[in-house]
């Protein structure tokens, strides 16, 4: 799975992109745990950061492959 | 409904729409960077695009609000990376029959634009 | 708030306005000559205006706006006497902190000068 | 008296300005009567044409002068 991390979540993550490998579907919950494992100071992003996957917002009860690419998505300020 | 849409690092130059013979009304709207961001005076904002997805989705949102709000065309550029005060952002120009719906789907676009897509002022530049 | 208005019998140039360091927002109406008449093509359309009374019109409807709206500019030109299909007949500029006043100053504006505001369509030009 | 004709009011009065003398004020109906009698193609118009005195559409009951200057405006549609 590619991860892509945007403003903040780039800044808490450190990392504007990575790589993981994700053997079976995840849940947004599941994902959420794997990714602020990773970088801890992601977890207060959590709230009010959406996940996009495959460059769509993601509904309730979307699962995530090992071949998507999932970005992180603060709230936006565009324009 | 055309609907062209950028990203661009670059100047975005002033109204360059030439209107077909049916359209009678041209409405822009134009997002300037401000000397000021919360208070303190700034000489640029950064912006961060997460491209594909900020125009898919900008894309999207044009073709659900032409339903609502028929118009001939809808011409989107939107500035990433350093964009220093007084220049352009975003500018927006939207040509159709009549104004009504011209500024029907520009200020609705803007709110939803605001609110969902994936574009951000990362920085602000002393 | 700046008001700048012209009756002009030349083209309207686009978008000439260079926004202060206040402004975040500039929204503009054009009212483009449609090549076409309550059905009928045309060439052009001849404009007619009562100047000194158009002038103050206009200028009393933005001063008055301008308290419910309050922008930093408004520059208005309209043309008068013949204005060829796809020229510009009326250009209004709106420049202000944030595009909601913009907005609704504008296309109040348009609204209001559109019952009030001593200028007619006389003559389609076939 | 100062009379400006535009659009429909000055194709029906075939000028468009002239100059009326009034010895004393009239009121709305007083001056429409003068106008009509002078010119009348006007009186189909007078339904839907408001006057203006010296630059200002009139309000009920306004008189109008011999100094003033008055203008016959049909339904706008500038824009």
């Amino acid at each position: 799975m590619r991860v892509l991390y945007f403003a903040q979540a780039r800044t808490a993550a450190g990392v504007a992109e990575e790589s993981l490998l994700i053997p079976s579907a995840l849940g947004e919950a599941a994902l959420w745990e794997r990714l602020t494992g990773l970088h801890p100071a992601l977890a207060p992003l959590r709230a009010n950061t959406r996940l996009a996957r495959n460059g769509e917002f993601t509904t309730l009860g979307e699962l995530f492959h090992d071949a998507d690419e999932v970005a992180l998505i603060p709230p936006v300020s565009g324009g | 409904m055309l609907i062209s849409i950028e990203l661009t690092e670059s100047v975005i130059p002033a109204g360059t729409v030439v209107p077909p013979p049916e359209v009678g009304s041209v409405v822009e709207f134009r997002g300037v960077v401000r000397a000021s961001e919360n208070g303190s005076p700034i000489s640029a904002l950064r912006y961060e695009a997460y491209a594909p997805m900020a125009v898919s989705s900008m894309r999207r949102i044009l073709e659900t609000l032409a339903a609502e709000h028929p118009c001939h065309s809808v011409h989107v550029v939107h500035r990433h990376g350093v964009v220093p005060v007084g220049e352009t952002a975003i500018a927006v120009t939207v040509c159709s029959a009549h104004r009504g719906e011209g500024f029907a789907l520009l200020s609705t676009f803007m709110d939803r634009l605001k609110q969902d897509v994936p574009i951000w002022k990362v920085e602000a530049l002393a």
